[in-house]
């Protein structure tokens, strides 16, 4: 160990989504600071929803984040939904099942092959890999693309989705349309498998780190939780989604704009790893194939493992998409004749829309004034609950990494992949993440 | 876009002679005549002759960025295999031209358009008016007539521009005016002080007085800036000159040239005009009650 | 004339679906509205629809269309003419007048093959109209029934379709059918001509003009201005009026390129005289800026300008300009009765 | 040489750069056109040695009005990527709340640790933009189009009418005559009254007559309305949309509040102007 300052600095951390800054200064192997910073501009949200009607909620909440704009629209629609009593087809539930399915797939293909792949083949990023990988990225772009033309199918639009409204669909897929993407779901395991392999292949360097962490997600009998559920925690076990707020304890820090939250300890994980940590079970077993090359099983504490969860859980929606698919052609569409605007009874009430999102469960919280005029709203982001985590887990990583002697580059190389292995969106944290080794 | 939904397959036809579609012209001559207008020499990569009458416009053609009508600025009786076109960069299409390098080809359309009436002007006095750019077509029949000067009675050009810089054709406005049996003026709206100008400094309106204008004989020709038209007219009017011997080309948005696309019209109480077809030389009296045409 | 059992007529159209390298296509329901859409099946087919939303030009000349391909670096150009053969079914007299009007501008000094080949390629079978919009003023233009410019026309007298052939396109497709057709008898002809008569009937019964008189009162209101104004007042530009038009066919040109700059198409798409930069050229000079300007040009061409040229009114009274125009303000009735009543 | 171009964001949700990422095969043939030096979502690199940037987001606080300016000391070319950026976008909508309030709805008793302007302003407040691509979120199409033009030295058309033109090719049924409403009937017809209990809901309500075109109209090909996401067009005739609006049974705060989604930062500068 030497008497070298280290001083990690890096602002606007990037292939993130949003604005972060890690800053980490150590004095001879002491740490003296050790930051993960949000420094986001503030948005608003939860006051701009305010005085506005319930039929526009969902589109100004779903601008939180583009995307999970989908699960934002979601998540805005149940709460909406739960307020007001609104009761959806079991039809709708299944498209909306689906396109949650579409856009999980799409942000993970996105996080794995164009912002984690690159670290492990050693590129600064996806660009040069167009010439050293062509293959290798054309199959990543061709699973990323499916997965978006599969949200625009359902929801009309890939970014900001427009059929989903409150009580369902403005418009819903044709049967040729699922039957078609049925297809080519089935079609794409090649693809899957080949990126499988791809990072089976590095698995080598993910870092060997482990720390005890309490997972949080959404649970339910019937499937591996994303459109519904309760919310379940390895610390403390279930409990309904309107005690969103004694299990998120949101507050406020002075590192960062974005809001810090925890639950039974420190800080608590949401995401894929703690989606797999708590429903593993409910995996298609083509998924659970997946984990266990990687050797993933519940509960695994290394959050940088949450890339390979990532993997599993794309391969999980494009299996559970099929089956749902299956489901929807059965009896055949059903059309619906009132799909511009459902019946809606409009009354003063608060409702609670929790649904799971790439990075993590998602809550909206939503009251109104018996006009359908939103009082007040209060959105509890996926990122925003794992900024706590994360700096837990620097606080660990960083002392480790001076102890092994690493040079300040390398201690900046995994101090950053750390941080991207949570994949945060850090432009939806309403509220916000940077890291720096002062001097 | 929603494209027409379709159920079966479409048809591919090439249709021979489409009117749309451009024949190949290579660029074998380029000049810069100011800052942003350059003379370009085309010739038709068929070898065929364009065969334009003065004052007709053709449709120029660059593939991928657009088209936009331009007057042959040459007269036919100068060049028989090659064709110029004057053109000022302003936009898209003819930004992109002056960017090009001889020996480039671009797309040719045409010629459309009726040009001016040379049997009618035949064996009389001619007063040409250019206002800047209005020169290009002007050219075309200035030329013609010096070249058939024998055919043709006294001829008058008056030629303004904004500045000295401005003026184009150097050499072909000098020996306009060493010519004896032409009468020539030039004007410039402003002249800076470190600048030579053996010209007229002022509006183009003030060199008209200075014609000797022969009310029975003379025709006008006048092209420039749209709003040159309403003040040249004017002082014309105060000569006294029929309408019926004024000659205007007009210039108008258009999209085919071919009298389809709608944009060229120029409407009046009792008709309309399209400046592609029943243009881009208008007689005067038959235009003066078109609203939109002045 | 003759005749065929209205299932039989059914049977038909679904032999067409499957067996005809032609696209069917006809109108049917669309939400609270009908339009003329490919048919795959022939129960989807409405023949006593009122109107559709936009008329069967879009078949000749579609809302966007490849004139050329080319290619950028050496750039050569190649015409492309897209043609899907048709048999478009459906189509009410009105339409098929404003279709005869836009073959003439397409025909007209050079030929525009683009339009005139998808024209030829397809076939169009006429129905007379059964229901009426509430806007439709086709009786007072005379284009409620017509004798010409359609291959069949169906009239719907009952458990039958009357038809009457009106081309050698329309004959053929008429074998088509085969032994279902058979010669209309007297009373079903009688039938026909009754339902013509009684149609007049259906249509609204405000308009107090005659079409004939509209260029002559066009003329006279030209330079009132304030006439144009007040009735623009509420104009959105939105082009609204001109894209819904039968007899609307003004068009933009743009190049479309591939993203790798090396290739791309040169496409023709729907322009509308309403909108603000139609006049524009260079160097922000609009000969068209202001919106009662654009709106009298509308109504010019309608009635007057198109007389000019080709004899015809240009307008033939289906309504849907007024019923499409959100601040209810292009209906050409209430523009003609108020120049009539000014003028009386 | 290629042009080098280079993306920054400020407060927005990163779809537009998302839209970009989303061309999926066609970003490795844009690739051939340009080279891209900044892209934060996607890249590591980073370079201040560029000529066109994209700004996505709309600015709020000093200290994204200082990047911004550094930016466009930078660029040649400098874009406005989406509404947020363009016109203010969603943002704007807290521009007409009360500044207090909105930062107490969000921080609490934290409110005064946040610092940020009372208004979310578009890039042009700020700085010189160049060029406009609207929409929440852009169009992948119009992008490509901007790109292409830029390199070859085209000026973009981006156009000047509203969504209606799109609309009506796309031959939808208008939003303001869905649901068997007649677009000509009074705003009575267009009520339905909504069972078990006094609320009259009244029909949808589209904003696009005076929302520039250039989305093909997706979002009432969609089955939903325009919400006016690319802004205004630039002579919109407002009083008639407003007479429309009421016409069908709008109110006056209903219809502000529509054009308060998007439309804020623009109205407030028609204002002034
Ligand atoms: C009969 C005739 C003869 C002509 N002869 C000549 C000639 O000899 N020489 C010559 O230089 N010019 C001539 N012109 C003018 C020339 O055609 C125009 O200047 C033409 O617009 C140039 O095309 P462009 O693509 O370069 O410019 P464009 O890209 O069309 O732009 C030109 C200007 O128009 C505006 N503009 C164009 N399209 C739009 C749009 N869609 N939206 C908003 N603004 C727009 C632009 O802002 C710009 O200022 C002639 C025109 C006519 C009708
Ligand atoms: S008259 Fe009506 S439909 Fe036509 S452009 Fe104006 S507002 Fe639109
Ligand atoms: S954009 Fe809206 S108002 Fe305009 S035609 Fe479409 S639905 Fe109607
Ligand atoms: S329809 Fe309106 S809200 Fe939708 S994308 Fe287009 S401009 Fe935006």
């Amino acid at each position: 160990m030497s008497n070298e300052k280290i001083n990690v600095d890096v602002e606007y951390l990037t292939r993130v989504e949003g604005h972060g800054n890690i800053k980490v200064n150590a004095n001879d192997g002491q740490i003296e600071k050790c930051e993960w910073q949000v420094i986001e501009t503030p948005r608003y949200f939860e006051s701009m929803v305010v005085d506005q009607s319930w039929k526009e909620l969902h589109h100004i909440t779903s601008r939180i984040c583009g995307i999970c704009s989908i699960g934002h629209t979601l998540a805005s629609l149940k709460a909406t939904e739960a307020a007001m009593g609104i009761e959806m087809s079991e039809q709708d539930k299944l498209l909306r099942k689906l396109i949650l399915h579409a856009e999980n797939m799409q942000s993970h293909v996105l996080h794995v092959g164009y912002l984690a792949l690159p670290d492990l083949m050693g590129e600064g990023s996806v660009i040069p890999l167009a010439s050293s990988h062509p293959e290798e990225l054309k199959t990543v772009i061709r699973l990323h693309r499916l997965a978006n033309e599969m949200s625009e199918m359902i929801g009309g639009r890939t970014t900001h989705p427009q059929r989903l409204i409150p009580g369902g669909f403005s418009k819903i897929p044709t049967e040729k349309e699922l039957t078609d993407l049925k297809n080519r779901l089935k079609n794409s395991f090649n693809d899957l498998m080949a990126v499988a392999d791809l990072c089976e292949a590095k698995a080598d360097k993910f870092p060997d780190f482990n720390r005890e962490t309490e997972f949080i997600s959404l649970t339910n009998e019937e499937d591996y939780a994303f459109y519904d559920g309760q919310v379940r925690s390895t610390d403390t076990g279930i409990s309904p989604v309107t005690d969103y707020k004694d299990i998120t304890n949101e507050f406020v820090v002075n590192q960062s704009t974005a809001k810090f939250a925890r639950n039974n300890r420190q800080s608590y994980m949401v995401g894929a790893l703690a989606r797999l940590n708590n429903n593993y079970d409910q995996l298609s077993p083509m998924a659970k194939g997946v984990a266990e090359r990687f050797n993933l099983k519940p509960i695994n504490h290394n959050p940088f493992m949450n890339n390979i969860a990532q993997l599993v859980e794309v391969v999980h929606n494009v299996r559970d998409s099929i089956k749902l698919i299956d489901e929807l052609l059965e009896g055949g569409l059903e059309p619906q004749e009132d799909y511009y605007e459902p019946e809606v009874e409009v009354k003063a009430g608060r409702g609670i829309g929790a649904v799971e999102v790439p990075r993590g469960i998602l809550f909206h919280d939503y009251t109104y004034n018996e006009e359908g005029t939103c009082t007040a709203g209060n959105c509890v982001i996926p990122t925003n609950q794992n900024h706590a985590n994360i700096q837990q887990d620097m606080e660990k990583l960083a002392p480790n990494l001076i102890n092994q002697g690493k040079e300040e580059d390398e201690i900046e190389l995994n101090l950053e992949m750390l941080v991207r292995a949570y994949d945060p969106c850090i432009s939806c944290s309403t509220h916000h993440l940077d890291v720096e080794f002062v001097e | 876009m929603n494209e027409i939904s379709q159920t079966k397959e479409a048809k591919v036809v090439n249709p021979e002679g489409s009117p749309y579609n451009p024949q190949k012209a290579r660029i074998i001559g380029e000049r810069q005549l100011t800052t942003d207008t350059k003379l370009f020499e085309l010739e038709l990569e068929s070898g065929e002759r364009l065969n334009q009458d003065p004052g007709q416009f053709v449709e120029l053609s660059i593939p991928g960025v657009g088209e936009a009508p331009i007057s042959v600025t040459s007269s036919p009786t100068r060049r028989l295999d090659s064709f110029e076109l004057c053109v000022r960069a302003v936009g898209n299409v003819t930004n992109t031209l002056h960017k090009t390098n001889i020996g480039d080809t671009v797309g040719i359309r045409g010629p459309f358009g009726t040009g001016f009436p040379v049997e009618e002007l035949r064996g009389h006095d001619l007063l040409f008016i250019a206002g800047g750019l209005g020169i290009a077509p002007l050219r075309s029949l200035i030329n013609y007539t010096l070249d058939r000067r024998d055919e043709f009675n006294n001829l008058n050009i008056l030629y303004g521009c904004k500045r000295p810089c401005e003026q184009m054709f150097e050499d072909e406005v000098d020996h306009w005016a060493r010519r004896q049996d032409i009468y020539h003026e030039a004007t410039v709206d402003f002249c800076p002080d470190n600048v030579c100008w053996g010209g007229n400094i002022g509006v183009i309106t003030e060199l008209i007085p200075g014609v000797d204008i022969d009310l029975d004989n003379t025709y006008a020709i006048v092209c420039g800036p749209p709003v040159m038209y309403k003040f040249v007219l004017e002082e014309l009017d105060e000569k006294d000159l029929p309408h019926e011997q004024i000659y205007l080309s007009l210039e108008r948005r258009m999209k085919c040239g071919i009298g389809k696309c709608g944009h060229c019209q120029i409407n009046g109480a009792e008709e309309v005009l399209y400046a592609c077809q029943d243009g881009p030389v208008f007689n005067y009296e038959k235009v003066k009650g078109f609203e939109e045409a002045i | 004339m003759k005749a065929i059992d209205k299932s039989d007529f059914s049977e038909f159209v679904d032999n067409l679906i499957e067996d005809d390298d032609r696209e069917v296509v006809g109108v049917q329901k669309k939400d609270s509205k009908f339009a003329f859409d490919p048919l795959y099946e022939s129960d989807d087919l409405r023949l006593d629809y009122d109107t559709t939303i936009l008329p069967p030009k879009k078949y000749f000349m579609p809302q966007r269309e490849t004139l050329i391909e080319y290619n950028i670096e050496k750039g050569e150009t190649t015409p492309v003419n897209r043609v899907v053969p048709r048999i478009i079914l459906g189509v009410h007299p009105y339409d098929l007048v404003a279709i005869g009007q836009m073959d003439k501008v397409f025909e007209d000094t050079h030929e525009d093959p683009y339009y005139l080949e998808k024209r030829r390629q397809s076939v169009l079978v006429g129905v007379n109209m059964e229901n009426v919009s509430d806007k439709s003023f086709a009786s007072t233009m005379g284009t409620a029934t017509i004798d010409s410019g359609y291959d069949l026309m169906l009239t719907d007298i009952g458990d039958r379709y009357a038809i009457e052939v009106g081309s050698s396109k329309g004959s053929s497709l008429l074998e088509q059918a085969g032994a279902a057709v058979d010669d209309a008898k007297p009373e079903e002809i009688r039938k026909v001509k009754q339902f013509k008569e009684d149609l007049p009937e259906k249509f609204r019964s405000d308009p107090e003009f005659d079409p004939f008189e509209l260029p002559s009162l066009l003329k006279e209101y030209y330079d009132n201005d304030e006439f144009w104004e007040e009735n623009s007042e509420d104009c959105l530009s939105c082009g609204t009026c001109n894209l819904v038009c039968p007899t609307c066919y003004c068009f933009d040109v743009k190049d479309v390129n591939d993203i790798s700059l090396s290739e791309g198409e040169r496409m023709r798409t729907w322009d509308g005289c309403m909108l603000e930069e139609f006049a524009e050229v260079a160097g922000d000079e609009n000969f068209r800026e202001e919106k009662a300007a654009r709106y009298r040009h509308r109504y010019m061409r309608k009635g007057r300008y198109m007389y000019n040229r080709f004899g015809d009114i240009a307008c033939v009274g289906c309504g849907r300009c007024s019923e499409q125009c959100l601040p209810d303000i292009a209906d050409p009735v209430d523009i003609f009765n108020q120049m009539k009543e000014g003028t009386s | 040489m290629k042009p080098r171009v280079a993306f920054f964001d400020f407060a927005g949700c990163e779809g537009d750069q998302l839209q970009v990422a989303n061309l999926e095969e066609r970003l490795l043939d844009l690739l051939e056109l340009v080279e891209v030096v900044n892209f934060r979502e996607v890249i590591s690199q980073k370079s201040d040695d560029y000529d066109i940037a994209f700004i996505e987001g709309s600015i709020a606080t000093d200290h994204d009005a200082e990047r911004l300016e550094e930016v466009r000391e930078n660029a040649d070319v400098l874009v406005a990527l989406g509404s947020c950026a363009a016109i203010g976008g969603i943002n704007s909508i807290r521009n007409s709340q009360d500044p207090k309030e909105v930062e107490e709805r969000v921080y609490g008793d934290d409110a005064d640790k946040i610092e940020a302007w009372d208004k979310a302003k578009p890039a042009d407040a700020v700085v010189d933009v160049d060029h406009y691509i609207y929409g929440c979120p852009i169009d992948q199409d119009e992008f490509v189009h901007v790109v292409e033009s830029l390199v070859q030295g085209k000026e973009p058309k981006i156009p000047t009418y509203p969504v209606c033109v799109e609309c009506k090719m796309n031959e939808n049924v208008c939003v303001f005559s869905r649901n068997g409403g007649d677009k000509n009937v009074s705003s009575a017809k267009r009520e339905v009254q909504v069972p078990g209990s006094q609320k009259v809901e009244k029909g949808p309500f589209c904003l696009g007559p005076v929302t520039r075109a250039g989305c093909d109209s997706k979002c009432v090909n969609e089955g939903t309305t325009c919400w006016g996401c690319r802004g205004l067009v630039d002579n919109p005739n407002q009083n008639a949309h407003k007479k429309v609006l009421d016409k069908y049974g709008l109110t006056v705060e209903e219809v502000l509040n529509k054009f308060n989604l998007y439309f804020g930062w623009q109205q407030e500068e028609r204002k002034n102007e």
